[in-house]
């Protein structure tokens, strides 16, 4: 079929959904709005799915399908369309999207079954997917960028989705402010970027990149593309500002897991990826974005131990993981962070939709220290969700472990990584094993800590489905991308992934021969370090479950720092956001209501004065008049004598 | 004989300094004294002190002119004066009163 | 020399002449039917009649430039333009005249005979060439004012106002004519035209004439309420009755300012250096005086009066531009339009405070306009449109009056002059709001006197019309008025 | 003909309204007049030539012959779209005023279509005093409407706004006296129309404030500032907005701050473009803070009203600094942020007006929970927030993005510092979103004595064309900046030699 129709039905069938759902937004009925969700959001699957096998058809080199609608800006000599292409990233990218969204719509029709608000809800996912559908194919920066911002407003309907309650619409609005905080610096990215190319085109500015390294911190692209990272970092949740990702809790579980897990806060590292020729020129800020990956990656799992909500255990777990991410894209390693993205896209999808089954299965009872052995009450989600658990962990035959190690490798073994950063990766992989084994004894196995009121169920088959499926998916997905070390010793599978990766993904510079001794010593160092923290949790809060408290009591002070999340929320408010506004309303009472007011008023009180000492003047008596006359000739007159 | 100087020989400059001290003397009068009536007479001093300048000026330059303005004064003057002590009369008839410190109610 | 006076000389003279017949005519009425008071209508149609034919007749004889009675008297385009204001400024005070508690009393007639010979006085006064006759067209215009002002009948506050008037009438009068007597002995004759020419080495060089120029122009300014001799404008204009006060504020202003052209067109400025500053610093306190006076105002007719203070100012920036402007009559003609513009809003403003006296002595205070818009919504409209006219906003008149004074002065180089006469019509758009303010936005119960006021309500849409039409008609007028003075 | 038609028509419309019998049919009748002003400016668009940057359907007669005053009509494509504004707002207005104008309503609607004339005759007059009459003009109307109609300090507000904008444009009237005898000295014979200030040398020097060029300069953006509002002279719109009815603040906020940012790109900088580009620094930092404080302040407000007022102080501050950066970018970008912040800010405060009529009451705090109890106006109210915070695929994102844009491209300095009102904005609006239509239900929500109802059809009928063109110039904005790339162009191009001539 014709690529532009396609196109346009892949991108506009959400936003027919979207119209559809939104006008009907009244009426209560689930299925039937979530029928009509789910479908937009399939059909807009088939259709990129038909996409991708025309892309694969093509030869490798000019694997590219470039639609442009219409003529959307043009001032002098910035000219923008409403275009949209899909090369090989992008073709991962809405596969996920489109693939992935449209299981956890069918999730959220279980799910969201008894809320009256469920129409609205649907509609708003639609235009959430509509959205990211435009983030990914944008054939410009600012195509993009309007994805960017529109991802960003459907997440803030979701997360205050439920609005009549105060902390959950102030969620939505953290959300959105501190995306905006991105946002704003993504713009004074793109008007570095074009003021150096002269075009925001993603493709003409890839060609365009120079091919010498660029040295100096405050070189044009350096600049250019440390913005584009500041507002990566607002959108996919890096250490200044990822406070909004556990807040966004707030939303429906399933939105959870669509927008906070599997796709918009990837966006950042895709937009990185599709970017690469760029960033690959500028080494200072692939080194910023390296460290600032690995830190919140140990940062966040450290938080993520001390988490008592299941859902924030899964939300620093997703900072976390997309710290590797950032890791993998900062050393070079686009393809691993690609491949990375993909897998934790299955897997935290799967275990959010699993914590969403929990959830609902327990009435909306979300503290881990209220469940414990549903393991017999919910057998599909439990096994689904061990499938999660060892994935994530890094456990040999799974998703994670593949993706997770192959950046470990490259942090270690590429040039622009040192073996910091893999230290610090390979805690970060301990403590995640740790908290998520933690999350598994104490939801799943040992004895059970559920309140006689509450006797949890299997949820039902509508909302199994997509957990089998992704199950399914998290195990093979980490096939597709096997690490050649592994492939060639397992009779030489290839590296499905790399391969279709390699002609648009800049090679690093000056990458020496790896030898393949080191790289099977570091990937056992690491497995090691996960399965042994895993056992140790195991043993935490299984076997003997006082162990923790006592730990926890020993180091109080420590404990009580990390479990309050580091302070930094308080620390926000505490230095930016509570002087802003008192400093504002000084500012207004000293600026406008004391200075510029006051001038009018004492102008005024002037002339008020003025007028009563005319008045004064005018004593009544006519002698003071005569008197007054005389004297003003006999002014007058000096100063006509004298000049 | 004497010399012709400023003490012994009645010129212009003797008839202006008159001519002005009246003028002087009849603004002080305007400006000072309370009663109505005197306050007249105080203007028609000053009026005729003018006439006086009049004169001289007439007689110094010998041209008429002068003395012909000095009737238009005068009865201008006449008329002036005749006016004044009607409103001086409407005001003693409705304040009983001829000292202007009693009507000062327009003021401010 | 020989003065020949035949006939043509009278004929010039004749719209003086006819007026003055005219104001004889009630008079004489009232003396046949026994000293009986004729019904006031008849008085007043009989002066409306004497001043038209003395407009129709000013029209025929004026603006010929011709002089008559031996150079005494000029009747060129200044006086044609002032005195067809100054008499239809005075037919408008007569119809409130007719109307207003405190004058359509019993001594009607001989009112209507003073104003009309306060309008000889006028017409004299304009057209005068002659420092002499300046001062016969002066005293004769102020006698019969003081005179109309103390026959009213309220008792308290217009008698006062009225020997006020007098006592510094006089005195400046006397300054005026001993001003004259300087200039007389040092240039032989008080005519203007002999001393036009060398006025300029003149004043330089005589300190005499400097002096007698300075104190003719003083004694102008006291009767034109320049700052320092303002002091006797509020107290008079609030204490004689409504009619007079605009009589004084429109006619009697025009008049002088008329007078003060001519002696200023002699070039005095251009010579002394000394004399153009003091002029300037005059306009300049004087418009600082009359606009803060007129904010702290709570009397309505006070308030007016400080605000023609403040028109004086401005209209002295234009006399000081026609001084110092050797080419063309732009300053000269923006003075006579100013004055017109000026004359139709203070009639019209000074028409509906005489609506607003309920009986003779009612103070009119701004807080009695409360509310008035929803009563007499016409009346209100009418006088927010002089209230925007006085303040210079644009659709109206005033604007265009201000626009081409100060495009005079900028024209002359006196921009700052410009610029402060701009800053105080800002300051003076507060106290024109207030009376806006109380009509349309604060609630109140104002009511119009009892029995119907239809005359001066003419007079008020009358001169509410001309604001409104003549404001984006004006150019043509203006070149009219420019173009009297080139021929 | 057609624009002197467009211009005194509503003079015609406010007569016909004075006089109209009875009182019950006056608005549907000032109704049906705004209609057919606006149909009729319609043709206007209709018959503009967008490639040419020539001065179009021109009207010039000799109106002051002394001076060479003419009563000289024309637009262009910096003018067009603001006249269109100008008569699409009006009918919404009134539309909008329908119940919330119950006193003197034939005062009201004949105020509203003088204040129409005015406000086009600013846009579309060449001649310098032929401007400033309707550059005044403006003031009495807005004058009678905030201080008859308005609120409880009305008559402080509104003395205050009078007196602000008057200071300026009474020092403008003595700038234009002094050009219009630059005009007689450099071509002998005197003129105010604007092509001949376009050709007058007025000489510059750099340094000091006291040439000529640049005492003209200020003289003249004194007034604009006023009426912008930039910064420092700015604090008469909160009082004004607080206490002018909601038409009132609809056309103020509309139209009329537009005219103060229009007559900087069409009066201020080709008519001074050296002395423009020297004191270019000033007006950017003052935009930039004006950006920054507006946002900053707006975020404490307690009335809702206020709030939008020092929004629209920030709005403003980007299309000052958009003007001042002199580039394609800058000048289309400001160009096209008044026509957003006209459609935007004029819904917020017609929206605003909605609530009032309903709870009478503007403070923020006594909201909280609309969104369950009204569904519809809150939809309404969000879409024109994402407009007024400037979120892509709205109106306000193209308008700021190329602001930005330019302002980078010729001082980056400036940019960090505007790009943060990007963030203040979304915080203050969202802030106010949330405690207004999220939360429990305020005291005014739920008290049961008079439940409130959700928006009628009119009221519905009043923001359905605002939120269609909300989107229309968000996502199409080359369909509104066609008609206007000629004219930037030239303005952009010879800004140093500036030029204007006239289409036949």
């Amino acid at each position: 079929m014709d690529h532009s129709l396609l196109m346009a039905i892949l991108l506009l069938s959400p936003l027919v959904g979207f119209l559809i759902n939104g006008i009907r937004y009244k009426n209560p009925t689930a299925n039937l709005s979530g029928g009509i969700a789910t479908a937009a959001v399939a059909i807009s699957f088939i259709s990129s799915l038909i996409l991708v096998a025309d892309l694969i058809g093509m030869p490798a080199e000019a694997r590219k399908i470039h639609v442009s609608f219409f003529q959307w800006m043009a001032v002098d000599s910035f000219k923008i369309n409403a275009a949209f292409y899909i090369d090989q990233i992008s073709a991962i990218m809405i596969l996920v999207i489109t693939g992935v969204g449209s299981l956890i719509h069918l999730f959220s029709i279980g799910y969201m079954h008894h809320d009256k608000g469920v129409t609205k809800y649907f509609a708003y996912l639609n235009l959430f997917v509509f959205n990211m559908l435009i983030l990914v194919l944008g054939d410009s920066l600012l195509t993009m960028f309007v994805g960017w911002e529109g991802v960003g407003l459907c997440s803030y309907l979701l997360i205050g989705f439920w609005f009549s309650d105060k902390e959950k619409a102030a969620a939505g609005m953290k959300a959105f402010i501190t995306n905006r905080v991105g946002d704003a610096a993504f713009l004074l990215g793109m008007f570095v970027l074009f003021a150096t190319f002269g075009t925001l085109n993603i493709q003409e500015m890839n060609a365009l990149a120079p091919t010498t390294a660029e040295a100096s911190w405050l070189g044009a692209i350096t600049l250019g593309t440390l913005f584009l990272f500041i507002g990566a970092t607002g959108k996919s949740a890096q250490i200044p500002l990822y406070v909004w990702l556990p807040d966004a809790m707030a939303g429906p579980t399933p939105v959870s897991a669509l927008i906070h897990a599997a796709t918009m806060v990837t966006a950042g590292v895709y937009m990185i990826v599709r970017l690469n020729p760029l960033f690959i020129v500028a080494p200072n800020t692939m080194m910023v974005i390296a460290i600032i990956g690995a830190l919140t990656a140990v940062f966040a799992a450290s938080i993520g131990i001390t988490q008592w909500d299941i859902k924030k255990v899964l939300a620093y777990s997703t900072v976390s993981q997309l710290g590797y991410m950032f890791l993998a894209v900062g050393v070079g390693a686009f393809g691993a962070g690609m491949f990375h993205l993909m897998t934790h896209a299955f897997f935290k999808a799967l275990m959010f939709l699993g914590s969403g089954s929990v959830i609902h299965a327990m009435h909306e009872e979300q503290d881990i220290r209220k469940m414990g052995g549903l393991k017999k009450y919910m057998p599909i989600t439990h096994m689904t969700f061990f499938f999660g658990w060892v994935a994530i962990i890094g456990i040999p035959p799974f998703a994670g472990f593949f993706s997770k190690d192959e950046i470990l490798w490259m942090s270690f073994h590429s040039p622009l990584g040192s073996p910091a950063l893999w230290v610090l990766g390979a805690i970060g992989a301990a403590m995640t094993a740790f908290y998520m084994t933690r999350l598994m004894c104490l939801t799943f196995w040992g004895k059970s800590r559920v309140p006689k009121s509450v006797h949890p169920h299997e949820s039902p088959t509508l909302m199994t489905i997509p957990l089998i499926v992704l199950g399914i998916l998290s195990v093979v997905g980490g096939w597709v991308g096997i690490p050649e070390v592994i492939g060639h010793s397992l009779g030489d599978i290839p590296n499905l992934l790399e391969h279709w990766l390699h002609p648009v993904i800049k090679p690093i510079p000056n990458l020496t021969e790896a030898e393949h001794s080191m790289e099977w010593m570091l990937m056992g160092v690491s497995v090691s370090l996960a399965t042994i923290s895993a056992f140790i949790a195991y043993h935490f809060y299984v076997k003997s479950p006082e162990t923790p408290e006592k730990i926890a009591n020993s180091i109080k002070p420590l404990y009580n720092l990390i479990s309050k999340k580091y302070l930094v929320d308080e620390l926000y408010f505490g230095t930016i956001i509570n002087p802003l506004i008192n400093g504002s309303k000084r500012l207004w009472m000293f600026i406008d209501v004391n200075f510029i007011d006051k001038i009018t008023y004492v102008i005024s009180d002037l002339v008020r004065g003025g007028g009563g000492v005319v008045r004064a003047l005018q004593t009544g008596n006519l002698q003071q008049y005569a008197m007054l006359i005389g004297i003003g000739i006999v002014i007058a007159l000096s100063i006509i004598i004298m000049r | 004989m004497q010399s012709t100087n400023f003490l012994t020989e009645v010129g212009l400059n003797h008839y202006l300094i008159l001519s002005a001290l009246l003028f002087v003397t009849g603004m002080t009068g305007v400006l000072l004294k309370r009663n109505i009536i005197v306050m007249l007479m105080s203007i028609e001093l000053m009026l005729n002190a003018v006439n006086i300048s009049f004169v001289a000026f007439s007689k110094y330059l010998n041209n008429v002119d002068g003395q012909i303005m000095v009737f238009f004064v005068m009865t201008i003057a006449a008329a002036e004066a005749a006016v004044g002590l009607a409103i001086a009369v409407t005001i003693f008839k409705r304040f009983k009163e001829i000292n202007i410190k009693f009507f000062e109610h327009l003021r401010g | 020399m020989k003065i020949d006076i035949g006939l043509a000389d009278l004929i010039r003279i004749s719209p003086m002449i006819a007026i003055f017949l005219a104001s004889l005519i009630p008079l004489t009425s009232k003396l046949f039917n026994s000293n009986k008071e004729p019904s006031n209508l008849i008085t007043l149609i009989q002066g409306l009649g004497g001043l038209i034919i003395g407009l129709v007749l000013l029209t025929v004889v004026g603006g010929s430039g011709e002089t008559a009675f031996n150079k005494a008297l000029i009747f060129d385009s200044l006086t044609l333009w002032m005195g067809i204001i100054a008499i239809v400024s005075a037919g408008a005070a007569l119809i409130m005249m007719y109307e207003n508690f405190s004058t359509n009393g019993n001594q009607f007639s001989e009112l209507v005979f003073l104003a009309l010979n306060s309008v000889v006085g006028m017409l004299i006064l304009v057209s005068a060439l002659d420092l002499l006759t300046v001062f016969i067209g002066l005293e004769l215009m102020s006698l019969s004012l003081y005179l109309m002002i103390g026959m009213s009948h309220e008792e308290k506050l217009s008698k006062e106002a009225a020997f006020k008037y007098f006592v510094l009438g006089s005195f400046a009068s006397a300054i005026f004519l001993y001003g004259t007597s300087f200039i007389y002995g040092t240039t032989g004759s008080t005519n203007l035209v002999t001393f036009m020419q060398e006025a300029v080495g003149l004043v330089q060089t005589n300190r005499l004439f400097l002096f007698g120029i300075s104190f003719v122009i003083l004694g102008f300014c006291f009767k034109v309420s320049i700052a320092p001799f303002h002091a006797w404008t509020p107290d008079v204009y609030q204490g004689a009755p409504t009619p007079h006060t605009a009589f004084m504020a429109t006619a009697v202003k025009v008049v002088s300012f008329a007078a003060l052209l001519r002696v200023i067109a002699t070039k005095a400025l251009v010579g002394s250096d000394g004399l153009f500053v003091v002029l300037q610093w005059l306009a300049v306190i004087t418009m600082l005086v009359g606009n803060l006076g007129a904010i702290v105002q709570v009397n309505l007719k006070r308030m007016l009066a400080y605000s023609s203070i403040a028109h004086s100012g401005y209209i002295l920036v234009g006399v000081i531009t026609a001084g110092i402007s050797d080419k063309g009559f732009f300053g000269a003609s923006s003075v006579i339009f100013y004055l017109f513009s000026y004359c139709v809003m203070t009639i019209g403003t000074f028409a509906i405070v005489s609506i607003l006296e309920k009986s003779e002595d009612h103070l009119v205070t701004l807080d009695s306009l409360k509310g008035l818009a929803s009563k007499k919504p016409l009346h209100a409209f009418c006088f927010s449109l002089f209230l925007i006219s006085l303040a210079g906003l644009p659709p109206a008149l005033g604007f265009f009056g201000k626009f081409y004074l100060f495009n005079a002065a900028v024209g002359e180089g006196l921009i700052w002059l410009a610029v402060w006469g701009v800053i105080n019509s800002v300051i003076s758009v507060y106290y024109y709001l207030k009376p806006m303010v109380l009509m349309y936005m604060t609630e109140g119960e104002a009511e119009i006197a009892g029995h119907s006021l239809n005359a001066t309500t003419v007079t008020v849409l009358a001169s509410a019309v001309f604001i409104a039409i003549l404001g984006v008609l004006s150019g043509p007028i203006f070149t009219a008025v420019e173009k009297s003075f080139i021929n | 003909m057609l624009l002197s038609t467009i211009l005194f028509l509503p003079l015609i419309f406010a007569l016909i309204v004075l006089i109209w019998p009875q009182d019950k049919t006056i608005r549907h009748v000032a109704f049906g007049l705004s209609i057919v002003e606006f149909i009729i400016s319609l043709i206007v668009l209709k018959d503009f030539d967008a490639s040419s940057a020539q001065l179009q359907m021109i009207e010039k007669h000799m109106w002051i012959e002394r001076f060479g005053i003419q009563y000289f009509l024309g637009v262009d494509g910096i003018s067009l779209w603001l006249v269109l504004l100008t008569t699409f707002l009006t009918p919404i207005i009134i539309l909008a005023s329908w119940n919330s104008i119950d006193t003197k309503i034939k005062g009201f609607h004949a105020a509203m279509f003088v204040l129409q004339t005015a406000m086009l005759g600013t846009f579309l007059a060449i001649d310098a005093i032929f401007f400033y009459v309707f550059w005044e003009l403006s003031l009495i109307p807005m004058y009678f409407i905030v201080g008859i109609w308005g609120g409880a300090r009305r008559i402080y507000a509104t003395i205050k706004f009078f007196i602000f904008t008057m200071i300026g444009s009474v020092l403008m009237l003595v700038a234009i006296i002094y050009l219009m005898y630059l005009t007689q000295q450099a071509s002998g014979h005197m003129s105010a129309s604007l092509l001949e200030f376009y050709k007058v040398k007025i000489p510059f020097v750099g340094g000091s404030i006291l040439n000529l060029q640049s005492l003209l300069f200020f003289a003249f953006s004194l007034a604009f500032a006023i009426k912008v509002p930039v910064w420092p002279v700015h604090t008469w719109l909160p009082d004004a907005h607080v206490e002018a009815p909601t038409p009132g603040s609809v056309i103020l906020a509309g139209v009329m701050l537009k005219m103060g940012t229009y007559c900087f790109l069409r009066w201020v900088i080709p008519l001074f473009p050296d002395a423009a580009e020297y004191w270019a620094w000033l007006f950017l930092s003052l935009g930039v803070i004006g950006i920054i404080y507006g946002a900053l302040v707006a975020m404490i407000q307690p009335d809702i009203k206020k709030l939008v007022a020092y929004s629209s102080v920030s709005h403003m501050g980007y299309i000052i600094v958009g003007m001042f950066v002199f580039n394609h970018f800058g000048i289309t970008g400001s160009l096209y942020q008044m026509l957003n912040h006209g459609v935007s800010t004029g819904a917020l405060f017609l929206l605003i007006g909605m609530i009032y009529e309903r709870t009478h009451s503007r403070e923020i705090s006594k909201y909280g929970g609309l969104a369950g109890v009204l569904p519809i106006f809150t939809i309404f109210f969000f879409i024109i927030t994402l407009s007024s915070i400037a979120v892509p695929m709205t109106n306000g994102f193209i308008g700021e993005f190329l602001i930005l844009l330019g302002l980078h491209k010729a001082q980056p300095v400036y940019v960090y510092f505007a790009v943060t009102g990007v963030v203040l904005g979304a915080a203050y609006m969202l802030w106010m979103f949330k405690r207004v239509f999220f939360g429990e239900k305020g005291e005014l929500v739920k008290d049961e004595k008079h439940p409130l109802k959700d928006l009628s059809v009119r009221e519905i009928a009043v923001l359905v064309p605002l939120v269609v063109l909300v989107f229309w110039m968000g996502l199409f904005p080359n369909h509104f900046l066609d008609l206007t790339k000629s004219s930037v162009n030239h303005l952009v191009t010879n800004k140093n030699k500036y030029y204007l001539e006239i289409k036949e």
